[in-house]
């Protein structure tokens, strides 16, 4: 097996978590990446949904926004915009959301509005998007994110998707019905949430990350599992496709530079 | 009924200075030549609105053209921070950028409500989320027969909402396809409504009877901009240019070379630009 | 995950006695063939939903099969009335039917708001009208911005939805085309849904990218009934039978010449038989 | 110029009243025929939408039901039946909503759904369908009968949809703020509203047709405007189009009919 990195290692932790008769609403980045790789590798099935409104998308190469050209062309339809948010989303019909955050804090809940108050912020971030209902209305959410104490904070500056709220049956409170955050992977551990206190716990570490890598990256005093795992290294296969896929994306996205100027 | 009009033309006669108006696209169709014309001709005061606030919104408040923005997702799609927007919202240059914040769900909700002629839209929406704290044009209302508290938000109705589209046959219906996004919902919940279009074609014979059309009565002024999405992209006539993007996080980072920047490509160019930058991408579309 | 069932399969498997159930279609696509498969296995107890009560609702109904129908229009499209549903109405044979009626924009609207998972639909309706007055299931909610009251209407979610359909491609994804009513709402609001369709083809490669379609995972089963919707029609396979449509209102008038249109029609034929029945339409689609 | 039906005179008076920028709903039976007769002759533009999603349609013979596949196949375009109801009648964009009815009143108050009390109906008719939204969403409704004692009637049996209510402002009191019923036109007389009360007064008598023969074929006492007109008998083109058209349509829907079956 090849030497990988933290990022690829999470990237294909993730999509091990999804299965052929998933629907994902799937984001930009590291979401998109795994959930491409499981349908290039044990989830060739699966259901890719895209917010711009393309449903069951095959891309050969990763989109660089939501609504790419290739989303189009290769979905078995594409629907407007509120019919999305609607009747896929609102509908119940998507049983992976997967959200990304800028700051997330141990019960999954996510701020990707501001940094600092929200008047009079100290950083603007681009905000929510389709998050909010993304968070509430899949069956379940899965978050995944490099681990940085900027980025895993005790306590986040803005509410922008509600995960486990102040932790227990928060949710069940609000009137949410739906799972909320049930996995979150990193690029050194997978998390899950306690089935009390819904508090992030780490159940399993990547080949080469250790407890203590993993809380000096991480804002709150981290909880591990009695019997913590190791992730299985990527496979040969797993990584060939994440690889093949970047590669292939790289490419597209040059070719339709001019020559002379940065890609 | 459409009336096929310069871009300068379309643009002047249908929008004003204090006016609220809609540049919708979503990552596709982005009405580009539009939003330059507009610059071009200097309105002030205006109210932006749209879900995905991309390069043309950062240009008009780094402008000074905007007064408030309502969005949902104020981010270069695919590269990051709009810096010029933030540059408004952080530091109030140049100058004070009210914002209404919405999710995805509920602008695309109330572009759905305005072009349903509803006075507000109503879904699930914003349950936890901290958004309905701090914008005071989110409330609710209770099913009647279940109890539920939904999210209501006030229907999007802009004075002017301009698109862009692959074609217009030359009745003055208009061709949307592929991601079709919220143009059509925006065209409709808008008082007025200026289309770009890429051609014009005899007819639509031959199309799916379920394309989204907008016929030419719901569209006040149609001006004929090959190229005109670009940077963003026509489904069928060229490709998303990516490098665009991504230079944009470096113009828009500096404030004197983003006035540069502007002065060259924007104030100094016309509509008839836009169809040699998209030269290069017309063969990977 | 479709499976492709026979259709006497298909039904036996989604449908049960005392369900709620819809067999939509908007004039266009009715999914006569499904209907028959239902009086043929008997089922009892049903509550029949639909925007258009036709023909198939008028046999079903005159079979003793429905308990409730749930409409906006009851009538013999082009003709008249329902002759069996107004002997159930009027006079309680062969047995009492409780309606629920509404109007076809309330209607539209709760399958709108099933299919979008909502508890109810809200809309601009029902002003000055009298059903509000004799229907409970009509309330209204007030715009917390305006003040304007508006209606309200319990969302549509049937047990199963019954719909006809172009074609299929093998993996099970559907393709509606034409007039395409209200099938993918009622579709997406139902617990369960069942279509039959003209013809299986490999894909739907070529197929404009915003056609109907629902994908394979939203659909329960799917049964090839060429010729499923006559005496309606399946646009691009074959035209109306308005011959069938005029002759029913006959049929119907008279309880004994139904009961035996349905012994010789229905009863002693199978979902083979109408293939032949559309033969001498298939010109005229 | 040719003799003509009063029925003929009916649907060609109806057709006069449409202009090409009109956008019309229109309902099966006489509303069509008029509104296709309009569009083939003065008003060629005029956008015909029928409840099924099509619009801007412009078939060569007359549907015999308000889904025909014609309607689809010469429309702009076909929407679904949601987005009709949302987008274009309640949006506000048909200028007029043509409707028929079993039972009417002076203040152009429509009944289709029951003969009798509605819960012990005397005749079970086929119910509002569109009609409630179409009377209060449409900028202005247009009504088509032949007239009857039994159709004209001083009090419906049930509102299936609004007219003018009791008269004078009762819509206004509703918060209803389009015109409602500004023209009805019977096979004897062109009626309009009185500005005030709202009651219909016949404003024209078509040729033959007596102050006489309109009360003798109306179930309430008949207001005549002060200056009535006699409406100018169908020109040639007009009888032409609309029997053109007829005959058209009949060839056409035998066409479909087996051989000895009755079509």
């Amino acid at each position: 097996m090849s030497d990988f990195t933290p990022n690829e290692m999470m990237t294909i932790a993730a999509s091990r978590a999804l299965r052929s008769d998933d629907v994902c609403f799937v984001g930009i980045g590291a979401p998109s990446a795994a959930c491409n790789v499981a349908r290039l590798t044990h989830a060739p099935d699966i259901t890719l949904i895209y917010e711009s409104g393309t449903i069951g998308t095959a891309p050969d190469v990763l989109p660089l926004s939501i609504g790419d050209g290739e989303l189009c062309e290769t979905a078995v339809t594409t629907v407007s915009v509120p019919e999305m948010f609607r009747y896929w989303l609102q509908g119940g019909r998507v049983t992976i959301g997967f959200l990304g955050a800028a700051q997330l804090d141990k019960f999954g809940n996510i701020n990707t509005t501001v940094i600092g108050d929200y008047a009079h912020p100290k950083t603007r971030l681009p905000g929510g998007g389709g998050a909010p209902e993304i968070a509430t209305s899949s069956q379940q959410v899965y978050i995944t994110m490099a681990q940085s104490k900027r980025g895993m904070v005790e306590k986040i500056d803005f509410f922008t998707s509600f995960g486990h709220g102040d932790g227990g049956d928060h949710r069940k409170r609000l009137g949410i019905d739906t799972a909320g955050p049930t996995l979150l992977i990193t690029d050194l551990a997978i998390w899950k949430p306690d089935p009390e206190t819904r508090e992030f716990t780490v159940v399993s570490l990547h080949p080469g990350a250790t407890r203590e890598t993993v809380q000096e990256t991480c804002g709150w005093t981290v909880k591990f599992a009695e019997r913590l795992e190791e992730t299985p290294a990527p496979t040969e296969l797993e990584l060939k496709t994440l690889r093949d896929l970047q590669a292939r994306t790289k490419a597209a996205h040059a070719g339709t530079a001019k020559k002379g100027k940065a890609a | 009924m459409a009336t096929f009009l310069p871009l300068s033309r379309a643009v002047s006669d249908n929008l004003n200075d204090g006016d609220t108006a809609a540049f919708e696209g979503f990552t596709h169709l982005i009405p580009t030549a539009a939003a330059h014309e507009a610059i071009r001709q200097g309105f002030r005061d205006l109210t932006l609105v749209r879900m995905t606030p991309d390069l043309v919104y950062d240009q008009m408040i780094g402008m000074g053209m905007a007064n408030k923005a309502v969005f949902s997702y104020a981010g270069n799609p695919g590269v990051g921070l709009l810096r010029r927007l933030r540059d408004a919202v952080e530091n109030g240059f140049p100058q004070p950028l009210e914002i209404e914040e919405h999710s995805h769900a509920a602008m695309a909700n109330a572009y759905e409500a305005g072009a349903a002629g509803l006075p507000c839209a109503v879904f699930r929406g914003y349950r936890g989320a901290e958004l309905a704290r701090v914008n005071p044009n989110i409330k609710s209302i209770v099913c009647p027969f279940t109890g539920e508290k939904l999210a209501a938000v006030p229907a999007l109705r802009p004075d002017v909402t301009f698109i862009h589209a692959q074609k217009a046959d030359h009745k003055g219906n208009v061709l949307v396809e592929g991601i079709i996004g919220i143009q059509k919902e925006a065209v409709l919940a808008a008082k007025r409504a200026v289309v770009t279009v890429e051609e014009v074609v005899d007819n639509f014979a031959g199309i799916h009877p379920n394309a989204c059309i907008l016929p030419s009565w719901t569209v006040h002024a149609i001006a004929v901009v090959p190229g005109g999405s670009h940077p963003s992209y026509t489904h069928g006539y060229y490709a998303r240019d990516n490098a665009a993007y991504l230079e944009w996080d470096e113009i828009a980072s500096d404030r004197e070379r983003f006035r540069a920047w502007m002065q060259e490509n924007v104030i100094e160019k016309s509509a008839d630009d836009f169809a040699g930058r998209v030269a290069h991408l017309r063969k990977a579309a």
